[in-house]
C-alpha cells in the first residue's frame, strides 16, 4: 500500500506534475460517472418492462468498450497513421503493454490518459443506444457497438485528436473540437438517426403514449451527468491550470444557460415547464460547449447554451412533425446539439486563439470565416462518416444476426425478454 | 350491503376524501390503477402534449349498508367531478355484498362494515 | 485537446498550484453533486405527487442562480464595497470577463475559485425550498430565488467572506465562518422558517400525515450530500494542504457523530431508531461543522456533531408542539444547526488560531469570550438581515405574482399542476 | 475561507505534495461515495419490506465505525506494535490528537491518510451485512460491527499495512495486498459466511423466492461502486503518480473483464445474460483487482477479472447446491473473489517488483513460487482469525442480545420492526 | 351489466388490449396484482433459475353489457393464452354488476357503461 | 363459487399465506392497496409519531368452491389477527362469483377455480 512514490520521472525523463495526473485522475473517475449518469437518464424515460434492458446498453458499453481499448482501441486512436490515416496504430499500445512507466509532455501518465479517453469511447456508442431503445435485440446491441467502436469512434477519434489525424491538422490551427463535439456527441447523433430509421418506430408509435417509467431517477441522472461533465471538459485540458479553468467555466455557463433557455422557451410554448424539458436544456448546454470549452468565454458558453436550446427544442418539435422514433432523441440533443457547437463556437473564440492560430497561419491571417469553414468540414466529414459504416454495420448485422426484436420480446419488454429479469421489484407485493 | 368501487381521477383523491368524510364515510380502501376510456390529452412529453395510452387513475373501494349508497355515490360524484363534468372524470360500480367480516372480532354483517 | 500546459503563471505574476487547483476543481464537482443530493433527499420526503416540483427547486436553481452568478453576482459578492459596503461590485467580474486568465494567490486560478463559489449560491435557495416545499407556486418560486440571491445572500456573501467585508473584519481575526455557517445555512434556515410562517401550514396539516414517498432516495440523496460536504467544506481552504485536511477530518467526524448520536437519541425518545433519523443526524453535524471546519480538531468536531444532533432534535419537537409547517425542516436543522455550530465553535478553537487572534488584537490578547461575542454578532446579523428581507420579497411577491398554489393545485399536486407530468410512472402499468 | 496556504511544511520538515495531497482528498471522497454506493446495492437485492433496514447496515457502519476510528481505530492499525503485535497503539492517535499538522513522507497530510484508512474500516463490516441480510436483529448489529470493527478488523489491517505488522513484512516484500484483498474482502467475506451459518437461514429460504425489489437501484449502486473503487485502489498508492496510474488502470481492465466474462458466463450457461449478473461480474473483477492492484499490468488485470467472474459464479453455483443462507454473496463475491486475487496476483506480477523483492531477499533471489507461499500464508491467516474471531463474537452476542430477528419481525419486515417506516411511500396512494 | 375480472401474465397485457380493442371493448382499468397459481419457472438470480413465490400478473377490470361479455372472454382468452396453454396463464372471473354510473354525466345502468 | 376479498396488514401477508397454503388455499391473488379505517398511530417521522392518513393495507382476492369458504375465512382470520385483535387488522368481504374460466384450458366453473 505505501510504495512507489520514488517514481516522479517517466521512462522519457519527463517530470510527473502530481498536480495535473490528480485531476487527470478525477476527471477519468467523473467520466465513468457519466455512464451510470446516462444509464439512468435513458433508464428512466423508456417503459418500466425495458428499463433494465435500456440500462444494460450504458452497462454493456462499459464491459465491451473498456476490454477493446486496452486490446487495441487506444493503439487504433493514438497510434501513427497506417492505411493511409485512416486509422492509427502502435504495436507498444496493445493491452498497453509499452506505457506502464510513460509520463507524457503535460507531466500526466501516460496510463491516465489513456484510461481518460477510453471512457469516452464507452460513453459513445452507449449515447448511440438511445436513438433504438425499446426495441432492439440485446446480442445484436453487443456485435454492433463492438463493430461501431472499432470502426466508426477510433478513426474519427484518430483523425480529429492524434497529433496526425488529418482533422487535428485542418486549416491554420485544425478544427477545434476541444472535448468531443464531433467525436463523440455528433458521430453517436448521427448513427443514432441512421439506426432509429433504418430500425423503424416502436409497436404502436406514435398513437399510443408511451411514457416514461421514471422521471424521478432521469433528473438525478441527469445531475450525475453535468457533475460528470466537468471531468469531460475540464479534464480534455489534460493538465490543471488556466485552461483547466477556463473549460469547467464554459461548461457551467453553458449548461445553466441551456437550462433556463429550455425552462423558458417551453413555459412560452406550453405554459408549463416541464422537468424533462430542464434536464434536457442541461444536456443540450453541455453538449453544445462540449467542442467549445476551450476557446470560448463565459458570455459565448451561455449563447452557446441558449442557442443549443433552442435549436434543440425545435428540431424536436420536427421530428414529432416528421414521425421518426428516436427514442431518447439521441439525434435531437446530442446530434443537433454537437453542430449547433461545433459551429457557432467560431464566432466566439478567445483573441489569444486566433492570434495564435493568425501566427501559425500561412500569410499570417486568420479569419472568423475560415475558421468556420474548417469547423463546417470536420462536422460534415463526421456525419458524412458516421452515417455511412452505420448504415453498412446495420445492414450486415440486420442480414446476419437480425436487430430488431421480435413483437412478441417489444411487447413482454426487453427486460423479460433479454435479461430474465424485473426492474422494479417493489411494484408487487413480496 | 353493496360494495362500491369508483374509478376517478388521481387529482380528485384528496377532494373526494374529503367529501366523503364529511358524509361521514369514513372507512375505505384506494389503490393505484390505470384506466383507458374516452379521456384524451392529458401530459408533456418534450415539449408535446401526448395522449397516455393507459391513463393513472385511483380505484376506491368502499363497502357500505344499503342505506348509505345513494349518499356516498352522490358524495363521490360531486367530488370527483370536474368543471361541469369533462372526459375522464370516472365511473362508480355497485355490486352486492354478501357478507362481510370484521377480522379484529369476527363480526359479521351490516354492523361489520 | 492537448494544449495550454504552458499557462504556468497568472497575468499578475503568480505561480500556479495545479494540485491546488486540481482539489478545487474537484470540489466544485463535489458541490455541485450536492444540489442532485439535496433534490433526492427533500424529494423523497415529499408526496408522490410533489416529487418532480420539490426536485425542480433544486434543479431550477442550478440554472438561474448559475447565470445570475456569471452576469453579477460574482461581482456583487467579491467586488470592492460599494453604497457603504452594502455588497460589492467589480465591473471586471460582470460576465467574468476580466478572469480569464487570472490566478489568486494560492496559485488557483480565480475562475475556479469563482465556480465554486458559484455551487454556494445554488445550493443557499434550494435548501429555502425545503420550509414551503408542496405548496409554492412554481413561477413565483423562480423570480423569489432570484431577488433572493441578489438582495440576501450576495451582500451576506460579501460581509463575510470578502476581505473588506465588515463581518470579515469584525473582532480581531474576524467573524469564523469556515465554510458557509452564517452565508449558508443560517440564511437559508431563517430565510424558510420566515417563508413557512408567511405562506401558512399546507392543507391539511398537521391533522393528516404526509408520509415520505421515498426514503430510500432520501437515504441516498444524504449519502451524496456527505460526499459533496467534503468538497463544500474542505474547499473552503482554497487550497490542498494541511487546512484542507483539517477541515476534512473535522467534516467526517462531526458528520459521524451527529448521525450516530440522533440515532441513539431517538432510540431512546422512540424505541427505534429511524433511517430518516439517522440521515437528519448526519445532516445536523454537517451543517454545524461548516462555519467551524477550519479552526476545530477532531474531538471539538465531534462534540459539535453531537451537539447539533441533541438541538435539533429538541427543535423539531418544539415545532411539531408549535404546529408551524416548516415541511422539511430546514430551519430545524440548517437554521439551528447553523447557530448551534456558529456559537459553540467558540469553545474548541485551534490554539493557533487563537494565539493569531491575540497577535492582531489590540492589547495583545483575546479570549473565547471575545470570540464568542463576534459569533453572536455575526449570527444575529445574519438572521435579522435574511429574515427582515426575506418578509419584504415574500410580500411584493405574494401582491403581484401571488405566491401560494391555489388549493386545488395543491390537491392535484405540483407536478401534474406546474409540470405536467408524473414522478413515477412504473407505479402504473404502462 | 481565504487561509492556511502558508502551512508548506509538516512539524518534520516535510514539504507538502499539493498533487498527491488532491489525489488523497478525492480518494477519501470516492471512497466515502462506496458507501451509498454498497447500501443501493444490497439494498436493491432484497424484499421492499427489507430495503431501509439493509441500507442502514451501510449507513450505520458510516456513523459507529468513523467514530471508532477517530478515538482508537486509527491508533490501533497504524501505532506501534502491543500485545505482542497483535495490534498497534500510539496515544498521540487517540482522537487523532497528535497528527494536527503532520506531513507524512509522500508530501501527503497524515489527516487524509487517516480519513482515507478509515473509509476502509466502514466499508468492511458494511460488506459482511450481505450476507445475513434480511434476518439480523438491529440493536445486535450496531454492537456486532463496533466490536468486529475493534477485533477483527484493526489487527489484520496492523498485520498487513502497519510497518511493524508481521503480514507486511512476511518474505522477502510482504505478502502482497494493494489495497485491501485480505485486509477487507476476505475478512468480510469469510465473516459473513461464518455468520450466515450460525444465523441460519431467512424464513422460506430457499423453496420461497425472494426477489429484488429494484434492480434498477442495484445497478445504478455497482456504477457508483466501480467509480468509488478508484479512490479505494488507485488511492492507495498514497500519492499521485505513476503507481496511483497504474493501479488505476488495472482497477479498470478488471472490472471490464470481470463485467463481460460473467455475462458471457452467464449467457452460456443460462441463454440469457442478466443485469445481475453484469453487475456482479463488475464486483468480483473489482474485489480481485483489489490486492493486485499495485503490481499487474494490464493484460495480468483483465485475466484477474476474467477468473473471478468464473470462480465466483462456481460458487454461487455451489451455495444454491448446498443450501446456505449468504443473502446477497458476500462471501461467494468477496471472499471467494478476493481469494482468486490475492493468491493469482503472483502470476502477473510486473518485473520491477520481483526484482525490487529479489534484491531484499536472502540469496537475491525470489521466485513467484516463494511469492505464492507468502500469499497462501497470509490468505490462510486472515480467513483463519477473521473466522474465529467472528464466531466468538457471534456466540456471546446471541446468549447475551440475541442477535436473530423474532420470525415476527422477520415476516414483518426490518423496516417496520426495527426503524418504523417504510422505504416506498410512494407504492401507495398518499 | 358483468363487472369481468381477469389476471393475465404481463407479458401478455400489450396482446390483450390489442385484441380487446379490435373487439371494439376500450373502457378497461388495469392494475398491478401478484399472483399464486400453479405456474414455476420464471425468473434468472445469479445463475439460478427461481420459482416466484408471487408471480407479478396484470389485473383487468372491465364492466360490459351482458351481450358483450362473450366476446370480451373470448378476445382475452385468445389474446392471453401462450402457446396453447401453459401454467400460468390466468384466469377470468364474472360477477353481475348491478349499477353502473358515469361520473361525468351522472347517467346510469347501460348506457353508462 | 364466491369471491372473497380480504383487506389485511401488510406485516400479516406471511403468516395469511402460510396460513392459506396449509389450509390447502394456494391459488391467491394479491394487490397493495391503502385503506382508511379506525386505526391509528403507526409510523415515526423525526421523533414524532404519526398517522398515517391512508395506511398501506394487503388486498387479497381469492375464487373458493362453496364449500371452501369457511375454512378460507378461518384461516384469515387466525392469521391476519394481531393479539386478540387490534384497530386496523382489517376486513374480509364476499361477493357472488358467476363465473370462472381458466385461460389455459378455458374451463368454466367449479373446477377452473
Ligand atoms: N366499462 C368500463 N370498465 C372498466 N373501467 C372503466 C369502464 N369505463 C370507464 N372505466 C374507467 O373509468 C375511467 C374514466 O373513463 P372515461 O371513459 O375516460 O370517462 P367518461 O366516461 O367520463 O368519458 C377509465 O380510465 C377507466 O379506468
Ligand atoms: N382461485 C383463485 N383465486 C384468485 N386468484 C387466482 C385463482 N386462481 C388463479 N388465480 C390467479 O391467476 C394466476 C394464474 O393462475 P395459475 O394457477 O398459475 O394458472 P393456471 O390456472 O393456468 O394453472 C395466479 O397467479 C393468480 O393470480
Ligand atoms: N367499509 C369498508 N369499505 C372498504 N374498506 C374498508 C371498510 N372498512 C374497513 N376497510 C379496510 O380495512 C382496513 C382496516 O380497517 P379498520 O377500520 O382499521 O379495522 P377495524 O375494523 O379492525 O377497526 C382499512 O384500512 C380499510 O382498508
Amino acid at each position: 500500500m505505501l510504495s512507489g512514490t520514488s517514481l516522479l520521472f517517466g521512462d522519457d525523463g519527463v517530470e510527473l506534475d502530481s498536480g495535473a495526473t490528480a485531476w487527470m485522475l478525477t476527471s477519468t473517475a467523473l467520466v465513468l460517472l457519466m455512464i451510470p449518469g446516462l444509464a439512468m437518464f435513458y433508464g428512466g424515460l423508456v417503459r418500466t418492462k425495458n428499463v433494465l434492458g435500456t440500462m444494460m446498453h450504458s452497462f454493456t458499453a462499459m464491459g465491451i468498450m473498456s476490454v477493446l481499448w486496452v486490446i487495441c482501441g487506444y493503439s487504433m486512436c493514438f497510434g501513427g497513421n497506417v492505411l493511409g490515416g485512416w486509422f492509427g496504430w502502435n504495436p507498444e499500445y496493445v493491452f498497453l503493454s509499452g506505457i506502464d512507466t510513460s509520463i507524457m509532455e503535460g507531466g500526466v501518465p501516460e496510463y491516465v490518459f489513456s484510461m481518460f479517453q477510453g471512457k469516452f469511447a464507452i460513453i459513445t456508442p452507449a449515447l448511440i443506444a438511445g436513438a433504438f431503445a425499446e426495441r432492439i435485440n440485446f446480442k445484436s446491441y453487443c456485435v454492433f457497438i463492438a463493430l461501431w467502436g472499432l470502426l466508426v469512434y477510433n478513426p474519427l477519434c484518430h483523425w480529429v485528436w492524434a497529433e496526425d489525424g488529418f482533422l487535428f491538422n485542418l486549416g491554420s490551427n485544425g478544427a477545434i473540437d476541444f472535448a468531443g463535439g464531433t467525436v463523440v456527441h455528433i458521430s453517436a447523433g448521427v448513427s443514432g438517426l441512421v439506426a432509429a430509421l433504418y430500425l423503424g418506430a416502436r409497436r404502436g408509435y406514435p398513437s399510443d403514449d408511451m411514457a416514461p417509467s421514471n422521471l424521478v431517477m432521469t433528473m438525478i441522472g441527469a445531475g450525475l451527468l453535468w457533475v460528470g461533465w466537468f471531468g469531460f471538459n475540464a479534464g480534455s485540458s489534460i493538465t490543471s491550470g488556466l485552461s483547466t479553468a477556463q473549460a469547467l467555466t464554459a461548461t457551467q455557463a453553458a449548461a445553466a444557460a441551456g437550462a433556463l433557455s429550455w425552462m423558458i422557451i417551453e413555459g412560452l410554448h406550453q405554459g408549463k415547464a416541464t422537468a424533462l424539458g430542464l434536464v434536457s436544456g442541461i444536456l443540450a448546454g453541455l453538449v453544445a460547449i462540449t467542442p467549445a470549452a476551450g476557446v470560448v468565454q463565459p458570455m459565448g458558453a451561455m449563447v452557446l447554451g441558449l442557442a443549443a436550446s433552442a435549436v434543440c427544442y425545435l428540431a424536436i418539435i420536427l421530428k414529432n412533425k416528421w414521425g421518426y422514433d428516436d427514442t431518447l432523441d439521441a439525434f435531437g440533443i446530442h446530434g443537433v446539439g454537437g453542430i449547433v457547437g461545433a459551429l457557432l463556437l467560431t464566432f466566439f473564440i478567445r483573441d489569444s486563439w486566433m492570434e495564435e492560430a493568425a501566427a501559425m497561419a500561412e500569410g499570417g491571417t486568420w479569419t472568423v470565416l475560415q475558421q468556420l469553414g474548417v469547423q463546417t468540414v470536420a462536422v460534415f466529414i463526421a456525419i458524412a462518416y458516421a452515417a455511412l459504416l452505420t448504415l453498412v454495420l446495420l445492414w450486415i448485422l440486420n442480414k446476419t444476426m437480425g436487430l430488431r426484436a421480435s413483437p412478441q420480446n417489444e411487447m413482454r419488454g426487453l427486460d423479460n425478454a433479454y435479461h430474465g429479469e424485473r426492474g422494479y421489484g417493489m411494484l408487487n407485493p413480496n | 350491503m353493496k360494495l362500491i368501487t369508483a374509478i376517478i381521477r388521481e387529482s380528485q383523491l384528496d377532494q373526494v376524501r374529503e367529501a366523503l368524510i364529511e358524509a361521514n364515510i369514513t372507512r375505505i380502501t384506494v389503490s393505484r390503477v390505470s384506466g383507458h376510456g374516452q379521456q384524451i390529452r392529458e401530459e408533456i412529453y418534450r415539449g408535446r402534449r401526448v395522449v397516455p395510452n393507459l391513463t393513472p387513475k385511483i380505484r376506491l373501494e368502499i363497502a357500505v349498508n344499503d342505506d348509505f349508497v345513494d349518499t356516498t355515490c352522490q358524495a363521490i360524484i360531486d367530488a370527483a367531478k370536474t368543471s361541469q363534468g369533462t372526459l375522464g372524470d370516472g365511473k362508480i360500480f355497485i355490486t352486492q355484498l354478501e357478507e362481510c367480516i370484521r377480522i379484529r372480532t369476527e363480526e359479521r354483517g351490516g354492523k361489520a362494515i
